[in-house]
């Protein structure tokens, strides 16, 4: 375990957490538990909402995540996100089957993942073009294509796990989600470990921090950038099917909403750490479940925009390095060229 | 020789390399014997790196074939040469910074366990055993960037190693080193010899070639011009051969009449960009009407003195003084307006903006001031004349001066830094390897230029790592090594000798 | 850097203008029409016929003087954006917050439209039209001090501060600046803030390209325009040329946000005469578009955006005619982006050689360097 | 065929920044419309509007081609329909939701009070409530409409049970996303749900609607729909979907295009009907005295014997 922390210096979870969240994580719990003795409900029902809200900003930190860890930037999660939203519900108006359904939702992602990845590894064309070009295309699609009158067969339900849902507090709010909300929470786990423990992660890493050294030792840079910017792609288009799928249960224009790029903020909030990632899409789903219990609760009368904004607010400030300083991945936005 | 005895390991033949614009190699031959070491020369630009950039399957050859223990080898990217049992130490390292020794050491070459897992416990421990069997000491937890140069390369050693590499390539493994360093690693260069391991060995310092060499090949412009023994050769007789008696350039130049001090630097001190110290305390003067040379192996600190000097890095102790003022603090521009020049070691990074016309690149310096502009309106006329005189004056060779200055040639490129540096008044020069990858006539010409301005009663720091260039053009040498000035000579008493002792670090 | 062919202004014979000019324009008309061929795969796929639909967005953009008006009009903010972009580029800043700075700039000049009584139109209008820009600039520099300063990156930045801008203007224009009545909006701003039209044709039409051929005097014309070229293509260079880098940066990005405040503005005194939420979104991040497709030069900006506003303008004429949908035009908007800035398929097919220009280069990391 | 031409009446429909299908007033008014095609004969044709700026455009597109009526919908067209009817004063405007304050001879403004059906929404919730907690997730308090429907639903509320515990929030968005936030609706439905809200009134376009769909997802809960009635236009709800706030917008269009046709046409505000969409299968689960009661809510209401306490202008 030791030896792993060092892994990557100022950036294993552990270290983020003692740097910057111990402190935090120690009051939101102790909150937690404060605020379930004396209002379970609202309690619960803040916490569960926080988790549904991060449950996409998650999958899209972590495709965007993936991708910067090995040297491509993705600002077209937004337009993946949405594109597999409408091709999941497509799938599921026309075949009735959610796994279908949800499955060509990931495809579709992946395949945006592998245009990004042409454009920006093979046409070697400006990333952040590369990403907006998704965003517009995806806008475009959608729109022109989708036709309302088309009714999905059923979303995703929820599936509780045994006795642990009946727990007070983290029954209802951990251990009674449906799959992707689930799958989202794995992914956090599964990415932590291939990027810190295993060779594909070592090699992802180091594609991202160092190509060329990557490059010395055999390691082909432009295919892991294409296989890493295509699972990523992946990633995103599960966060679409979570929209259409799970979340809502049809489709609509336009209805990621920006999520995508939150999703990026909550990226570099999260020091490009899938469980930075997860702590501060967790952070961003609380501030839209705070809002929203406190219009219900209608005592505080601040303008709703004011509340609105703290999240983009927030994501300045940390850019900044008001709050603590972030390094992101040394190569990433460049393309990586031999000879 | 009993080399003929010995196996031959590594093997090219007729290798040809051409680069737009450049032939990096032309029809080399060489030949690596099992054991031994073979020390490769060349001035800069000579084609050392890309021949074994060639061998490590990272460029591949324009024409030519690379034979591996007499087997006829292709090798499409590095892991193939790896396959073949090549190591290389690249001379910038390929080390990931903000990665473990052990990381860096196993990239590539992970052992897994289940499910892609790395086994890091045995990686640790591989690389433990390796550096107690070569004697290379390191921390396989230690971080990257944390660890100092010297460190840094025995990690590269070990990755090698850990590659089961019995041919280990060393491209200037000791420009970055200081002489201790350095000794320490000809140790491990003579402990893995005997342990069957064979070496190519890249550096520009004679001596070394001549403490631990095998044997010995020198290239020259592209070209292999010979080989020879260790015990037949000299260091003069090296520097013969790696720059080629007909190309030593000898400027004609008068005695020199040094002036009223214009320069001088009192006891600088600089950090780098990654805040360690790299001049500590350099002092001296330069006067008007004379060069005075800065000598030294590259990374001793003559970067950040000229940054230092021209405005672009603080110094954290110490001031200089430049025609009277206390320019400490200048900025850029403020060290500019006291008619100071600056000929910057890289050109393409920092002299020139590529995209631009010609005739732009010939006013970054003076742009603001008349007739190129009003202070606020650009005078496009007076800049294209301004253009046009200077291309014509200082020889730069191109259709016009509206095309983009990345299409110029080396030469040209810093012919046109230096045609607009001198277009101003100048009262002192700084130029850092005003020559640094030229052609001759460029050189010549860049030459008779400098001392020109010194004849005008300019005052010049030369920097240079072209040893005949700091003893053709200056009248007084310092010779820097690790951020210190070693000792500061009249010419009249600079040898080839003298210098190389002083900067490789011992008093001469 | 960003894009080197369009430093070396063409200059020389008629004949090496010509070949000057082909050389930049030949790859965005050729993004154009490959993304016109794929626009009508897709139409024809959907059942719709291209020949028609094109035919009607021609019509509803060109046909006569109404229309070219309502061309020119949607152009005019467009032209804005474009600058807004292309100017930062210039400056090596991809400055993706022109959608916020534009409704700053619209919201603050329908302030002063209404705000501010007894003034002449001469000075009414022209202290609206500026406090818009001026609005948009001062938003604008916040991205570019928290460049300059912390190297927190522009698109991130931007992006973030579009959000905020969209909080803002939403709360003003429901709260401290509502118009009586139950719509969320400003009031109607003074008669004598307006900017007229003559005829069917906008004058702010003419303003936008007038500040366009100002940009290109200013970029190419003057010492500030050199010290903001310099740094955009290498600020190493500029560095040693004496050029305060940062400084540059944060007027860079402000002078963009004035354009694209600017946009705001004249959205607000020429076309809908206050702040309505709703009423300028997109504009912004059409500017990117605009941008890539001039090649960021600032006169090219002209050109691309009457393009794109021909093709908002005429898009409710093949809704009626043709019978199709407008998203059409933005699947069109993003092949244009896609050709344009993967040049090397565009070179291809026009069999040009030679380098090109590398296309522009905008990212490398969000980082704080 | 050629609208210019006397004998033949063209209906031409614009819409607010939105798609004609909606499931919500585009949808509902266009739907008036095409009832005067298959009732009247006439020919009828939509535009769908991109971009705010382009709503006279549309207008005049109609206008140039011959239409007789045009149909603009949402408030946002108001200042549009009014400078229209100045430029063609033989075309007859009808502005859905769009208030006359001065009443011009060629334009009717059909409105609805929507308080008035947001009360009957909010009289049912508090009936229906077991918890004693209703909700509402709600659009922007940009668009008036809503703000109304809001008020409406939680006087209603109210009306019948003084103590109950209203919980209702606004998008926290601006107008781009506010109704086409499904997500948002969904999620924040759900809270309310975990707050112990049994009954959520959605009224907000698709933000609205992903509330009823997420409602639909938890057995034994109710959820009202808004506009119209939205059984027929999100098939989802239907598990719990027991009504809907609706402004009937179909009918009331279809009527001025009738009056335009029998010459009874005026200028001026029309004030459209509003009321409860049908129970559909829930009319068996509701009990019979909470149907009365709401039948007689609706006619102290209509009679203004009872007030929302809406008051847009305060
Ligand atoms: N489908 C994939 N998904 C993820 N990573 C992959 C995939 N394919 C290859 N890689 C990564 O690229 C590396 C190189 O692939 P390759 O198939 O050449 O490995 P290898 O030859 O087994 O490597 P070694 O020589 O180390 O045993 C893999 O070890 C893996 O880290
Ligand atoms: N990738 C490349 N593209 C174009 N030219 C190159 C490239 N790499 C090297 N060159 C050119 O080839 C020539 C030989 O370069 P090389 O790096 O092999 O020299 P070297 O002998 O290693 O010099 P040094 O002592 O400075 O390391 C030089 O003129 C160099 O500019
Ligand atoms: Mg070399
Ligand atoms: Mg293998």
């Amino acid at each position: 375990m030791t030896s792993n922390v060092a892994l990557i210096k100022n950036s294993s979870w552990l270290d983020f957490l003692r740097k910057t969240g111990v402190w935090i994580s120690i009051l939101v719990v102790i909150g937690a538990i404060y605020g379930y003795l004396t209002e379970p409900q609202i309690t619960t029902s803040m916490l569960a909402s926080t988790l549904r809200q991060s449950t996409p900003l998650v999958l899209g930190a972590l495709c965007g995540l993936l991708g910067e860890r090995s040297g491509v930037i993705n600002i077209g999660i937004e337009g993946q996100m949405l594109l597999s939203a409408f091709t999941g519900f497509l799938a599921n108006v026309y075949t009735g089957n959610l796994l279908v359904a949800v499955m060509v939702g990931v495809l579709t992602g992946a395949l945006l993942g592998g245009l990004l990845a042409f454009m920006s590894v093979t046409l070697k064309m400006d990333q952040i073009i590369g990403g907006t070009v998704i965003n517009i295309l995806a806008l475009g699609l959608t729109g022109f294509f989708y036709q309302t009158g088309l009714t999905t067969q059923g979303k995703l339900q929820p599936i509780e796990l045994g006795p642990l849902a009946s727990l007070p507090l983290v029954g209802p709010v951990l251990f009674e989600n449906p799959p992707i909300t689930y799958l989202a929470i794995i992914l956090v786990f599964v990415m932590h470990y291939m990027l810190f423990y295993t060779r594909w992660g070592l090699r992802t890493r180091a594609i991202g921090e160092h190509p060329r050294a990557a490059d010395t030792v055999g390691i082909n840079v432009n295919r892991m950038r294409y296989i890493n910017v295509i699972i990523a792609g992946g990633i995103a288009g599960l966060a679409g099917a979570f929209l259409t799928l799970e979340a809502v249960g049809s489709f609509e224009r336009a209805m990621t909403n920006g999520r995508g790029f939150v999703a990026l903020a909550v990226m570099i909030f999260g020091k490009y750490m899938p469980f930075g990632v997860w702590g501060s899409a967790l952070l961003f789903g609380f501030a839209t479940a705070l809002q929203t219990q406190l219009q219900f609760s209608g005592t505080i009368q601040i303008p709703h925009q004011f509340i609105g904004m703290l999240p983009y607010l927030l994501t300045i400030v940390v850019l900044a390095g008001f709050v603590g300083r972030t390094r992101p991945p040394a190569s990433e936005g460049k393309p990586y060229e031999t000879e | 020789m009993s080399n003929t005895d010995k196996q031959v390991v590594l093997e090219a033949k007729g290798i040809s390399k051409h680069f737009p614009g450049v032939i990096a190699n032309n029809n080399v031959d060489l030949a690596l014997h099992k054991g031994e070491i073979l020390a490769l020369l060349g001035e800069n630009g000579a084609g050392k790196s890309t021949l074994m950039n060639i061998l490590y399957g990272l460029y591949h050859p324009t024409e030519g074939e690379i034979w591996i223990k007499g087997q006829h080898v292709q090798l499409q990217s590095p892991r193939d040469a790896i396959a073949h049992g090549i190591g290389m130490v690249h001379q910038h390292f390929q080390l990931v910074p903000v990665m473990t020794v052990a990381e860096n050491v196993i990239l590539g070459a992970e052992v897994t366990t289940f499910a892609g897992r790395i086994d890091m416990r045995q990686a640790v421990r591989e690389v433990s055993e390796l550096s107690h069997k070569y004697g290379l000491a390191v921390d396989p937890n230690a971080v990257i960037e944390d660890l100092p140069v010297g460190i840094q390369q025995r990690v590269e050693i070990i990755k090698a190693l850990y590659r089961k590499a019995d041919i280990l390539i060393l491209d200037e493994p000791t420009a970055v080193l200081t002489p201790q360093e350095a000794n320490e690693l000809f140790q491990i260069m003579r402990e893995l010899t005997k342990q069957g391991v064979s070496i190519i060995f890249i550096t520009h310092k004679l001596k070394e070639v001549l403490a631990v060499a095998d044997q010995i090949a020198v290239l020259r412009r592209g070209e292999m011009v010979g080989s020879t023994l260790p015990s037949e050769a000299t260091e003069a007789s090296l520097a013969e051969m790696m720059v080629g008696r007909n190309v030593i350039l000898q400027v004609d130049k008068s005695e020199a009449h040094p002036g009223a001090a214009i320069l001088q630097v009192e006891d600088a001190h600089v950090l780098d960009d990654r805040k360690t110290s790299v001049v500590k305390g350099v002092s001296f003067e330069v006067r008007a009407g004379e060069v005075l040379g800065v000598a030294g192996v590259q990374g001793n600190g003559q970067r950040e003195l000229v940054e230092a000097l021209t405005g672009l890095r603080p110094l954290t102790q110490g001031r200089f003084i430049i025609d009277g003022h206390d320019a400490t603090r200048y900025t850029p521009r403020q060290i500019t307006d006291l008619d100071v020049a600056h000929i910057p070691e890289d050109r393409e990074k920092h002299g020139l903006v590529m995209a631009y016309p010609i005739e732009d690149n010939t006013i970054l310096n003076q742009y603001y001031e008349t007739p190129y502009s009003s202070g606020v309106i650009v005078n496009r006329k007076a800049i294209e004349n301004h253009a046009l005189k200077l291309v014509e004056e200082f020889d730069v060779r191109t259709p016009s001066v509206t095309v983009a200055a990345s299409t110029l040639s080396g030469g040209n490129k810093q012919k046109l830094i230096v045609a607009r540096e001198f277009s101003k008044p100048v009262k002192l020069l700084i130029a850092a390897q005003p020559t640094r990858g030229i052609d001759v006539g460029s050189i010549e010409f860049i030459h008779q230029q400098i001392i020109k301005q010194r004849d005008r009663g300019v005052a010049v720091l030369l920097v240079s790592a072209e040893l005949d260039e700091i003893m053709s053009l200056s009248d007084r040498i310092v010779v820097m090594f690790g951020g210190r000035i070693m000792a500061t000579l009249p010419i009249a008493e600079a040898t080839r000798e003298k210098l190389g002792l002083l900067m490789a670090g011992s008093h001469g | 850097m960003a894009m080197q062919a369009t430093e070396q202004e063409v200059r020389g014979t008629f004949g090496e203008r010509l070949a000057g000019f082909w050389r930049a324009a030949s790859v965005p008309l050729m993004a154009i029409l490959l993304a016109a061929l794929i626009g009508a795969i897709i139409l024809i796929i959907s059942g719709a016929n291209p020949i028609d639909a094109y035919a009607a967005l021609f019509r509803g953009s060109f046909s006569n003087a109404r229309a070219i008006g309502r061309t020119l009009e949607k152009a005019t903010p467009l032209i804005l954006a474009g600058l807004a972009v292309a100017f930062a580029f210039k400056g090596g800043l991809f400055n993706i917050g022109g959608q916020g700075q534009l409704l700053i700039g619209a919201i603050v000049a329908a302030a002063l439209g209404f705000g501010l009584n007894g003034l002449p139109f001469i000075i009414h209008m022209p202290i609206a039209l500026l406090g818009g820009a001026l609005a948009g600039a001062f938003y604008a520099s916040i991205a570019g001090a928290l460049k300059a300063f912390t190297g927190a990156h522009e698109v991130i930045t931007t992006i973030m501060l579009n959000f905020v801008a969209i909080n803002i203007t939403d709360f003003l224009s429901n709260g401290p600046w509502k118009d009586t009545g139950i719509v969320a909006r400003t009031p109607a701003i003074l008669e004598t803030a307006a900017i007229p039209k003559w005829d069917s044709i906008p004058l702010g039409f003419f303003i936008a390209a007038a500040v366009a051929i100002i940009i290109w005097y200013l970029l190419f014309r003057t010492t500030l325009g050199f010290e903001i070229r310099t740094v955009g293509l290498n600020p190493n260079a500029a560095k040693y040329a004496g050029i305060r880098v940062a400084r540059i940066t944060i007027l860079t990005m402000a002078i963009s946000g004035l354009l694209a405040g600017m946009g705001g503005s004249i959205e607000t005194l020429g076309v809908v005469g206050r702040f309505q939420p709703g009423f300028n979104i997109g504009l912004g991040f059409d500017g990117i578009t605009i941008a890539l497709l001039a090649r960021t030069h600032p006169l090219g900006v002209i050109p691309a955006a009457i393009l794109l506003g021909a093709m908002q303008a005429g898009s409710s004429q093949m809704q009626f005619d043709a019978k199709v949908s407008f998203e059409i035009i933005d699947v069109i908007q993003a092949l244009i982006l896609f050709f344009v800035s993967a040049e090397m398929i565009v070179r291809w097919i026009l069999r040009i050689r030679g380098e090109g220009d590398g296309g522009v280069r905008l990212s490398s990391g969000w980082g704080q360097g | 065929q050629d609208c210019a031409s006397a004998d033949v009446l063209c209906v031409g429909l614009v819409t607010d920044v939105g798609e004609i299908d909606d499931k919500s007033f585009n949808q509902s008014a266009w739907e008036g419309v095409q009832l005067a095609a298959s009732e009247l004969g006439a020919q009828v044709e939509y535009i769908e509007t991109q971009d705010a700026k382009d709503y006279l455009t549309n207008i005049s597109l109609f206008a140039d081609n011959g239409y007789d009526i045009i149909v603009t919908v949402g408030f946002a067209l108001g200042e549009a329909t009014v400078e229209a009817a100045g430029q063609y004063p033989d075309i007859k405007f009808i502005g859905v939701d769009q208030f006359q304050g001065a009443t011009v001879d060629n334009v009717a403004g059909l409105i609805f009070p929507e308080d008035k059906s947001g009360f009957l929404a909010g009289a049912l919730a508090g009936m229906l409530t077991q918890t004693g907690t209703i909700a509402a997730v709600l659009g922007t308090d940009l668009v008036p409409p809503v703000v109304a429907f809001k008020e409406g639903y939680e006087a209603g509320a109210r009306y019948v049970n003084y103590d109950i515990n209203l919980i209702s929030t606004y998008h926290p968005g601006g107008l781009d996303v506010a109704f086409t936030d499904p997500e948002w609706g969904a999620s924040t439905a759900r809270q309310a749900i975990d707050l112990g809200a049994d009954v959520v009134f959605g009224a907000g376009g698709k933000t609205g609607n992903g509330a009823l769909i997420e409602v639909a997802g938890t057995a034994g809960l109710y959820c009202i729909g808004v506009d119209t009635d939205q059984w027929e236009t999100v098939p989802e709800a239907h598990p719990c979907l027991v009504s809907s706030a609706m402004k009937l917008i179909t009918p009331g269009v279809f009527d001025i295009i009738q009056s335009v046709v029998d010459g009874s046409f005026a200028g001026g505000n029309v004030i459209g009907a509003v009321g409860l969409a049908p129970f559909h299968d829930f009319e068996d689960s509701v009990p019979q005295d909470i149907k009365d009661r709401l039948e007689s809510i609706r006619g102290l209401l209509e009679s203004d014997a009872i007030s929302t306490g809406y008051n847009p202008g305060g």
